[in-house]
């Protein structure tokens, strides 16, 4: 039998809520150990990002997931890969607790065949729908409905499982999350809304974009739960505590994760013009989720720093082989453009003129 | 049997629901006031509240909603998914699906290609489209151009009873998303169609143009209920000039049977397209362009004509409305042109030099 | 000087406000008239164009406003014509009430040349932009963005005026509506959105599409009333506060007016398979809005019913004619179909086929 | 003078805000962090937020409230109207303008005409449009064809400096809804233009084409960023082949310059269509449908061809979506078939018989 320990969490804003989610947790030492794997795996996987972003190895867009990341650790430890989990295109870390390797989300980044989405998709648009993980969606806002639909299909089906929907702060104003809540509310759906208020949609802080920045309240007449986004064990509480909510048949509940950003928005974004150095720094050396883990450990005496030195340095070594083999797998070979167009194929597809097409089997046109 | 549109669509639902218990329908009104235009009447009845579902007028909302329950359409490895949900949303009308526009267009039609082929969306989009009798600019637009634009989507347009029970038949077992669109100056025509079309089962291809009238002289594909005002016009004309008009029913605007057309084209020398939407890139700008593009166009005596909507918004009063629209003089004028051109008719000169 | 009465009025019901409009209006005997008056032609209007939609001389879709035409009249005391005004397709009434005629308005619903919009906007489509009336607009919702606009632009030309934004309870569902509500509220428009909750959205009863039904509190951050929609009186201090609460600079606010529509959604609904005639009998009998005036003016002794007969037969008398004219207007020219497409003429238009399309100054094509 | 197309659009930005008090821009980053491509760079700054308005991510809404804005511009009778507002709402891409499509084509596109002429909605939306450089399927979709097809709009898709300046200057100045289709991956790209196009007051007439490139044998009609492609394809085809490509920049999609092409055609007898857009009812199957209704097309001496983007969704990978988009080498071949193809081209027959 392992040990447990108490450990206190952040505390709760509650909204619409008589009792909200343990402010205790008990973990045992590989529970949290196993926080810290995941999280300082994310880490490891957000900063090769980068750096193969600079190396313009990456395209297009690249939305880092670094210092988010005990919210997907936290909320992995109660959902369940049979409950539907859906987010926006800063997707790289739910794409990895949802089962994938680091070497399969960084395939599809650079663009290779081996990646999640054969290198269709991108950075966007990763997905593990085996295990119920429905992307990687683009469009700030659209996952919503979407989310809100797998949580229809959960009771349309009665399968005993919740949809987590998540979103950020921006994407918190857009019409179609209202849309959603109605019909999330007048029909009970079994949806976790996570709103991950990282105080920023893009350049703007959340303020200056939302009349009422207390996104916890945003459902107005649906329950919801401040949660310290930094604290994985507050995460694990308020996940826990809302899919109990949900799976008792009381509808949907929002969870407001806060939580920040240390990148910039996307690659482009130096993401220093509308928010300080300081600002930034003072967040990674007060309230990082992975030295909160770190120092919990410690101060449980379950491990010594040099213990934790080494598992690091094998993490960061793990995840620099699989970027490494994710460089080595080919391109999607050229017929893939042709593909996954639709269910079946067509016998004719047109190229970009007329001689260029794909055709099942070559006839004369 | 004689049957009209309306009770054509509603026994492709009904049959669908009956089969397979992960259809559901879902819109505005589609089961307490059995549907604007009672298309989905007593399916509520039948099938109960969690599968005949009335929502807000939440167009972008309950369209996302529906394309995320299709997705679990996709094969999972855990034991509790009991199969695809294949829902069937209807849009009062199809103009109302422009607030649901990228959820149409950026979530259903692109997430199976950009997942690699790993997410299915079996979801079908239906409602009336286009004119119906003075409603205006707002309420009359045709939207088969710009679904027929985007490749992920798969878009037919029924005219008749025959098709609106194949092609709403085919579209729901469809695993990609399709939109239908339907006419709500057609719900309520009867047509007479063959037994078979109302049993279960029944189906007609998607991507798959019908010959509806043969002809030698002069190809007209025409899509929706423009099938019938093509197919009038043949009359007349056969009457009148002796000419002999081939009319196609395209009932897919994508994928696009192309091969009919263009082996038509290459009998009959001449084609005229009619549709009631805006021209400028229009479904028979397409058509033009693939005959331009393949070797029907050698066999060409004279070149295509559209008839389209006028390139106005549509306008409330009924003589301006009436002028708005293709009407069956359009359709013969043009056909006479093609006919009578001097020029190029000169006994398949064209088709000569080609061979 | 005339006299005055003072009136209870309906009482409100109050949403993050701590006072609301005056709860007793006073009011002339010409006043209460001039109510009387206005509703009375309205609903001879309505009937109007019911007779002639039956007859089969109004095309398409014809949405009535009897039952709520005390909305219309009660804000048209307190919003003047340099008030912005906008709202949905049942929107006769408020092109009577900002200037129109009978005559137009009928016009316009016969397709004729004489009504407001030539003819080519039809039933919903109606507008009187000289005193800043907006229509008239046909996709439930849409109008919220643009009634929120109309405020942006009072704001940012510092007119001291404001936006009356009107829509239905079943619109008040929209996305877009909150999306305009945040907008409003952020940068403090001077906005007063009136929900006219008639309790059916076509045949959905407010509830079964709302998870909120009080929708004097659905802007959640934004201050609402909730208004008996059929006491004109009731309306009149409502707005007046609200319009006071937007020029004093407060930003937005919310009327909710409870109100009913006794014809069916539209021309083609008999309106009365999703309520019972019943519940339409008792609403006519117990609160119509013209009775209400009435047995005001009767209570206060300031007209007898034989006055008050005159009258109303002087008004049928006018709609009757106002009808007449319009049913004797041509139909719009041929030419008008080319018309209005952009502000300056192109120089060719296509018709439906190659044939029949415009042209400012024939060419060879 | 050396000028990019980013500081041509905040050149022309800059001298309408200037010029008039009533134009304002808003949009999704537009005011502090300067645009997400810094077109909006120093507005803020300069004429402060009330008339830079950065908005919450909600395209509809904002969009809307764009349109209802300009409504204003009405003549009121009422005495404190000061005159109209001109909005110029940035979609940080017009992907995201999804969102608000119903809005720019039912609110915008519409009133003026359903209002009998009695309400102007003078308003610019403008963003990049099209495919950007591996941003994959929903953010790559090129709009070209979908706004054309609107009647009551107004569509224009710059190419270089010169019609980035002179084209929203004109959108701007325009009395009703335009659209202005930019392209990300021109942003930065320099060109040499005329002092005056950067002086107060320079504009393009929308629904003009320009010939980029005279030329006597074939026509090739581009749009956008392609018109670069069409002009590199046709230096190469007269270095390598002699041919003299006649490159028309179509400049505004709507209303359309069929005249400038139909001319040309007439001159050249060949003509093939760039654009980055999906393939069906494409602008390059308008383009195809034109010719075949003018007189034109009489003097075809091979039937058009349209180079396009693939009929796919946009995919990630870069060898994926080099292949989905037009190259130079496409135009190159398309117009090589178009001159040496045997049949028709045999001096002018066919305009012999037009004549
Ligand atoms: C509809 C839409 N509008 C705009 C964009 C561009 N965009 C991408 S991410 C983003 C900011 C979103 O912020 P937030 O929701 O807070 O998420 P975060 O990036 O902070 O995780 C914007 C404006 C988009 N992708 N979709
Ligand atoms: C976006 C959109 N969806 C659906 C419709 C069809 N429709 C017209 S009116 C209406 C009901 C609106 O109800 P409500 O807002 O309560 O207004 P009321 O008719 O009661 O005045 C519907 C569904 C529409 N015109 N626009
Ligand atoms: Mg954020
Ligand atoms: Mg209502």
């Amino acid at each position: 039998e392992t040990a447990t320990k108490h450990f206190d969490v952040s505390p709760f804003a509650l909204y619409l809520l008589d009792r909200g989610p343990e402010t205790v947790a008990v973990v045992t030492k590989e529970e949290l150990l196993e926080y810290h794997r995941l999280m300082f795996t994310m880490r490891r996987m957000e900063i090769s990002a980068d750096q193969l972003y600079k190396a313009q190895k990456v395209r297009g867009f690249c939305h880092l997931y670094d210092g988010q990341e005990a919210i997907a650790a936290g909320m992995a430890r109660v959902v369940t890969n049979e409950d539907y989990l859906i987010t926006a295109y800063r997707n790289h870390c739910q794409q990895f607790i949802r089962g994938d390797t680091v070497e399969g989300v960084i395939a599809e980044l650079l663009g290779r065949v081996s990646g999640c989405s054969q290198g269709k998709g991108g950075s966007m648009h990763l997905y593990f729908p085996e295990n119920n993980y429905f992307g990687g969606n683009g469009i700030v806002g659209a996952q919503v409905p979407l989310g809100t639909g797998l949580g229809f299909a959960a009771k349309y089906k009665k399968e005993n499982v919740i949809s987590v929907t998540m979103m950020g702060d921006g994407a918190a104003n857009q019409g179609q999350v209202y849309e959603s809540f109605n019909m999330a509310a007048l029909w009970k759906l079994p949806v976790v809304y996570v709103i991950e208020n990282n105080q920023y949609g893009m350049g703007t802080a959340a303020n200056r974009a939302a009349a009422n920045p207390l996104y916890y309240t945003r459902g107005a007449y649906i329950p919801g739960i401040r949660v310290d986004g930094m604290d994985v064990l507050a995460v694990q509480e308020a996940t826990r505590f809302a899919k109990n909510w949900c799976l008792q048949g009381n509808g949907p509940i929002i969870l407001e994760m806060q939580t920040y950003r240390y990148h910039g928005h996307s690659m482009s974004d130096p993401g220093i013009t509308y928010r300080t150095r300081d600002e930034i720094n003072e967040m990674r050396r007060t309230r990082d989720p992975i030295e909160k883990v770190k120092s919990r450990l410690f101060d449980a005496g379950w491990v010594t720093s040099e213990e934790l030195k080494q598992t690091e340095k094998t993490i960061r070594q793990e995840v620099d082989e699989a970027v490494q083999r994710a460089l080595n797998a080919p391109e999607p070979p050229g017929e893939l453009l042709w593909k996954h167009l639709y269910t079946s194929e067509l016998a004719y597809i047109r190229g970009t003129a007329i001689d260029n097409g794909y055709e099942v089997s070559p006839k004369a046109r | 049997v004689e049957v009209t549109v309306r009770e054509a669509l509603n026994a492709a639902l009904d049959e669908a629901m009956e089969r397979d218990p992960h259809v559901f329908v879902m819109g505005e009104e589609v089961a307490q006031y059995q549907g604007a235009y009672k298309v989905t009447k007593g399916l509520l009845e039948k099938y109960g509240p969690e599968r005949v579902v009335d929502t807000p007028i939440t167009e972008h909302g309950f369209a996302g909603l529906g394309i995320g329950a299709s997705f679990t359409a996709t094969k999972s490895k855990a034991p509790t998914r009991g199969g695809a949900l294949r829902p069937v949303v209807e849009f009062m009308t199809w103009n109302f699906a422009m607030q649901a526009m990228d959820q149409i267009v950026n979530s259903a039609a692109k997430t199976h290609y950009m997942s690699g082929g790993r997410i299915n969306v079996p979801i079908v989009f239906r409602g009336p489209n286009g004119a119906a009798a003075g409603v205006a600019g707002q309420h009359s637009q045709c939207y088969a151009a710009w679904y027929g634009h985007i490749p992920g989507l798969k878009v037919v347009m029924p005219y008749d009873a025959e098709d609106a029970k194949g092609l709403l038949s085919a579209a729901i077992l469809d695993d990609n998303p399709v939109c239908v669109l339907e006419d709500e100056i057609m719900y309520g025509r009867s047509f007479v169609v063959a037994d078979e079309v109302m049993k279960p089962g029944f189906t007609i291809p998607i991507g798959k143009a019908k010959i509806a009238r043969p002809g030698s002289d002069c190809t007209v594909v025409a899509i929706g209920r423009y099938v019938g005002l093509a197919l009038q016009a043949a009359e007349e004309l056969h009457a009148q000039d002796g000419i002999q008009v081939e009319v196609i029913n395209l009932r897919t605007i994508r994928p696009m049977d192309d091969q009919t057309i263009l082996e038509s084209v290459t009998r009959t020398h001449h084609c005229v397209t009619v549709e009631g939407g805006f021209p400028q890139s229009g479904v028979g700008a397409e058509i033009c362009a693939r005959i331009l593009e393949s070797a029907a166009f050698d066999y060409l005596d004279a070149p295509c004509e559209r008839i389209t909507g006028a390139d106005v918004v549509m306008p409330y009063a009924k003589n301006l409305e009436t002028r708005a629209l293709p009407s069956v003089d359009d359709v013969k004028r043009a056909v006479r042109r093609q006919c009578a051109r001097p020029g190029l008719n000169l006994g398949g000169k064209n088709t000569a030099m080609a061979a």
